[in-house]
């Protein structure tokens, strides 16, 4: 094995692939699975007018995995008629909520829906108390939160009109990318209050909610850029993840080839080392 | 639109800066690390004053103050706690601070198992209580309940829990047990591998795509610049550092 | 006495405590409990102080010496007293430090450029890591890296392109063998964390204060 | 201190616990009438099934701390990983360079921080012992404070008082990322030749794996955050997983008091499996049975 490879040549290698491919696309198939399936579904199972909790956990450091199924969630959601109610118990998450609600709503007025704040969607910013908030807000929403983000008492926003708790809530949709998460959605909201619930969480997150998924208590869920790619695939409106996904397919392909050949590399030292004794 | 452009040209210069680590280390990463720590800590000190001292200390007693709720006062001895923390700065007075982290300690330490126990090992073992045969279940599926799949899930449950048996003598035919269970492990490992994978590349093509949009027009292309730039400076720096001759030893990563 | 047996009796009370609050609902201790943690906090932010306190003293130390690498030292202590005293000045001016303040402004071009991209440099990591790092020793190391290898192009586009099963292949051992063993070792874990516990609330394991 | 009031003190140490086991037997079954009735029961019956479990666990860990009291050995099976800790050690003595230490990146609220200090006080002393030098990054500054206390007892403990230097435990920063940079600034600057990581980890585990890796340190971790398993596995010469990491302070000390809760949890993990096996069988054989059984869990 040769010890005094340079890794950098690997790093090169890996930034290469990432900067060209990304202004190279291609087409690619699609075969989204059951789970991304569920979201899609549950999101068109209900009948316009109906509301969609949205709770918004993560900062901008996860901007790259969760923003594009965001995007996603939110235009699908708003284009169906459904309207939002936006929380977060992540202080750095309520201005990326802001960012995407201005950045659908402004796409949807291009392709002439009018979609208005207080009204269609409604952002209420930040509570303090992780578990404990999800709790609250779990109890009631209002109570939990008096003002919204921009300061409005809640209650004289026309979305709120007849939302006090749950019971009025369609679905629970959580996107996030730590603890407090989905797993705390689950136990604090889902499980109590037996609400319909969907989450899009980070890669890394992902395989904790394969057994929520199975115990059906999550109707499904997004994980990481590729299920936010299905996602937009299903919905036919490709956006920043399906831009981003030839790189994802191809990167894993390089790391890949990096694990063989590195492995050859392994036996081939392995083997010769073996005859060198022998002889 | 000014601030922004500026803000836009601090963070292309400073994520290309932290990318020159892959170069090497060298003096602009070494700055934009300092830079990233003191930041860092300075954005701590004041989460910790708005989200925790303003709520739960300052306004309970504010509260308390105008009379509005007594039961404010109580947080006085959460006041006093930290003082005892603070008391360690002086050598003399340091031991103080060990009551405050007794209490700390008893406390979270309580919580946490408490909270173990009943979301961990009392649910999870509800949840491996599943049917086998009579439910009707279909003897092979990808996906969902299947018999050949909830066995291989209780075999993989008990097999990896006597894995970590730590009385187990050797050559006991428990042992190969365990040793079975040492392979679930290891396809566990491997498909969260995978999946993390999959999400570090994410944010990378998340932080290229910054860069690309930072190199549009209207933010004056941003990032072409600042990566001439920070090329241009390794260029310099690496023909300054071997003219200096032999003696400075890098400190290569590679 | 002071300086060992009280903080000994200190953390044996509160866990106690603690653990009747989780089991019976009386107002008395529920306020109690509460309120001690509430305490918990609060001295958690204080000693944020002594993080500060110990950041200045040993830079500062650095620099005074003129030992390796001061001059970074400066941009930290200093980086840290510019976002300190613009959160503290944004506090005091407009009462808060969200949207729309200078702090926050930092916070967007600063911060968050900086941190994104140390969490990129990890898919460089891993890819040397899958390099150098990832041999398939024995069966288990083998084991491990063809489940992730499975894993990693199975969740792919490109992967279903090659074949339909793949993706099947993968969300398979996802939801089965990976899930038997997250379970094995969620519930292992937990016995160990409740072991920790009573050894700290039993007061024989006191990792704050070793030796008497 | 009087060694008579100690002892007098110690034993109080296990009576407090016990109080508390007695009062929850008795509670609930002097109230077991009322709260049926009751809008809001005094005992939470849903937490019934952890209060079992504490039980059972409590009378295995006091079988055994009697049993280790009247001087029988207790047997545990060798983990490599665990002398691979004395031995790195001993090679950063022989080689004159400092030990790391990572006590993970979470809070003192953490417990697998709080195993990870434990495990520091240990490998401190064998440091002190060896006369080396240790130094421990820390992320927050509550587990820095604890870090100083337990390195110093343990320099003391070992009878080095005078080799302990505050300046070795390190509060780097709140940020996950900058402490994450900031350690391995210490690895390639400082070059220590033994990286000991014990702890709760996140995404930073595999920069600091991988970094100690390519410096050619040997490298111990330990830790039950199961998505950074894989990469210390990966990269690392020996690595505690899960719940040999929570059973790492105890073989360290070889106290028996410690001991015996890792003798409890082995049996406390045989009765989890019969447990679990009969709700398996009962699962198929009587459904019906089922919902009652459930109860419990």
């Amino acid at each position: 094995m040769k010890k005094s490879f340079d890794r950098r040549w690997l790093f090169l290698a890996v930034g290469l692939v990432v900067v060209v491919f990304l202004r190279i696309p291609f087409r690619l198939k699609y075969a989204p699975n059951q789970k991304t399936r569920g979201v899609y579904q549950a999101v068109e199972s209900l009948p316009p007018g109906s509301i969609v909790y949205l709770a918004v956990d993560y900062g901008p450091s996860s901007q790259a995995e969760l923003l594009p199924m965001h995007e996603a969630l939110v235009y699908h959601m708003l284009k169906r008629d459904l309207r939002i109610i936006a929380g977060s118990v992540w202080e750095s998450a309520p201005p990326v909520t802001d960012k995407a609600f201005e950045k659908v709503a402004a796409v949807l007025r291009k392709e002439g829906i009018e979609k208005k704040y207080g009204e269609d969607y409604v952002n209420l910013g930040f509570k303090a108390g992780l578990d404990v908030a999800i709790a609250k807000i779990g109890s009631s929403i209002p109570e939990t939160y008096p003002k919204d983000y921009r300061g409005a008492p809640v209650k004289e926003l026309p979305i709120f009109e007849d939302v006090e708790n749950f019971d009025q809530i369609g679905l629970l949709c959580n996107l996030s990318a730590g603890s407090p998460g989905a797993r705390q959605w689950l136990q604090q909201v889902q499980t109590r209050y037996n609400v319909r619930m969907v989450a899009g969480v980070t890669a890394v997150m992902a395989p904790d909610l394969y057994s929520f998924f199975q115990s059906k208590q999550l109707e499904g869920f997004l994980g990481g850029l590729v299920g936010a790619a299905e996602y937009e695939y299903l919905i036919e409106r490709p956006g920043l993840g399906m831009a981003g996904m030839n790189v994802q397919s191809l990167s894993h392909f390089l790391i890949l080839g990096f694990v063989i050949v590195g492995n050859i590399i392994y036996f081939w030292g392995r083997w010769k080392k073996r005859k060198e004794e022998l002889e | 639109m000014t601030a922004e452009l500026i803000g836009v040209w601090i963070s292309a210069l400073l994520t290309l800066a932290i990318f020159s680590f892959l170069y090497k280390d060298n003096p602009i990463y070494k700055f934009a690390e300092h830079l990233f720590v003191g930041v860092s800590a300075g954005y701590t000190f004041i989460q910790a004053i708005t989200g925790t001292l303003i709520p739960n200390l300052i306004d309970p007693l504010r509260k308390a103050a105008s009379g509005t709720d007594a039961s404010g006062w109580f947080r006085l001895g959460a006041l006093l706690l930290g003082f005892m923390m603070l008391l360690r700065l002086v050598e003399k007075t340091r031991w103080i601070s060990r009551w405050p982290l007794a209490l700390m300690v008893g406390t979270f330490a309580a919580l946490r198992m408490l909270g173990h126990a009943q979301s961990d090992l009392v649910k999870q073992i509800n949840g491996t209580m599943i049917p086998l045969w009579g439910a009707g279940l279909p003897w092979l599926l990808w996906e969902g309940a299947s018999i050949v799949n909830h066995i291989i899930l209780i075999v993989g449950v008990l097999s990896v829990l006597i894995y970590f048996f730590f009385s187990l003598e050797q050559k006991t035919p428990l042992k190969q047990v365990g040793y079975v269970g040492t392979f679930f492990l290891m396809v566990t490992f491997g498909s969260s591998f995978g999946y993390t994978v999959l999400g570090r590349v994410s944010l990378l093509i998340g932080r290229v795509q910054d860069l690309y949009l930072f190199s549009e027009a209207r933010y004056h292309y941003a990032s072409l610049i600042c990566s001439v730039a920070v090329t241009g400076f390794l260029v310099v720096w690496e023909i300054f550092n071997r003219r200096k001759g032999k003696r400075g030893q890098s400190d290569q990563t590679g | 006495m002071l300086q060992v047996r009280v903080p000994i009796l200190i953390t044996i009370f509160v866990g106690v405590f603690m653990i009747l609050k989780f089991f019976f609902h009386v107002p008395f201790i529920k306020g109690v409990a509460d309120e001690l943690e509430q305490w918990c906090l609060v001295a958690f932010a204080m000693a944020i102080v002594l993080g500060v306190a110990n950041i200045l003293r040993i830079n500062l130390r650095v620099v005074m010496k003129r030992r390796k690498d001061w001059p970074y030292k400066i941009v930290l202590v200093f980086s840290m007293l510019v976002m300190a005293g613009v959160g503290l000045f944004d506090l005091i001016t407009r009462g808060d430090v969200s949207v729309g303040s200078r702090f926050q402004y930092l916070f967007e071009y600063i911060l968050t450029p900086l941190s994104a991209t140390v969490f990129a440099l990890l898919a460089f990591y891993i890819s040397s890591a899958a390099f150098r790092a990832f041999r398939a020793r024995n069966i288990r190391a083998a084991l491990l890296l063809i489940s992730a290898s499975l894993v990693m192009i199975g969740r792919v586009p490109l992967g279903a392109a090659i074949s339909g099963t793949l993706p099947k292949l993968a969300d398979w051992i996802m939801a089965v063998p990976n899930t038997a063993g997250q379970r094995g070792l969620i519930i292992g874990a937990a016995m160990g964390v409740i072991a920790t516990g009573l050894r700290i609330i039993f007061g024989i394991e006191r990792p704050y204060l070793k030796g008497e | 201190m009087g060694s008579e009031r100690r002892k007098a003190l110690s034993r109080y140490r296990y009576f407090l616990p016990l109080i508390f086991v007695v009062f929850c037997i008795s509670r609930p079954l002097t109230i077991a009438g009322e709260t049926e009735t009751a809008k809001e029961a005094v005992f939470h019956r849903e937490h019934l099934n952890v209060l079992v479990a504490l039980i059972v666990f409590c009378a295995f860990f006091f079988y055994f701390l009697f049993r280790s009291r009247k001087g029988r050995a207790l047997y545990l099976r060798k983990i490599p990983g665990i002398r691979a800790i004395e031995e790195a050690v001993g090679r950063a003595t022989e080689m004159g360079k400092p030990v790391l230490f990572v006590p993970g990146i979470d809070d003192i609220d953490e417990i697998q921080t709080l195993a990870g200090i434990a495990i520091l006080s240990h490998v401190a002393r064998i440091v002190a012992r060896y006369d080396s030098s240790i130094i421990v990054p820390t992320r927050k500054s509550i587990v820095m404070t604890v870090c100083e206390e337990t390195v110093k007892e343990s320099f003391t403990a070992a009878g080095r008082p005078d080799a302990y230097r505050g300046d070795n435990i390190r509060y780097l920063s709140d940020d996950q990322f900058a402490y994450t940079v900031g350690v391995d600034g210490i690895m390639l600057r400082e070059k220590p030749v033994a990286n000991i990581y014990m702890g709760a980890f996140y995404a930073e585990s595999l920069i600091l794996s991988e970094t100690g890796f390519s410096s050619g340190a040997i490298q111990v971790a330990g830790t039950a955050s199961l998505s950074q398993l894989p990469f210390f596995i990966a990269a690392c010469d020996y690595t505690l997983i899960a719940e040999e990491f929570y059973a790492a302070s105890a073989y360290l000390s070889k106290d028996p008091k410690v001991l015996s809760s890792i003798k409890a949890s082995d049996y406390f993990k045989i009765v989890t499996i019969l447990v679990l096996v009969a709700g398996i069988i009962l699962v198929n054989v009587k459904p019906e049975w089922v919902e009652m059984f459930k109860f419990w869990f």
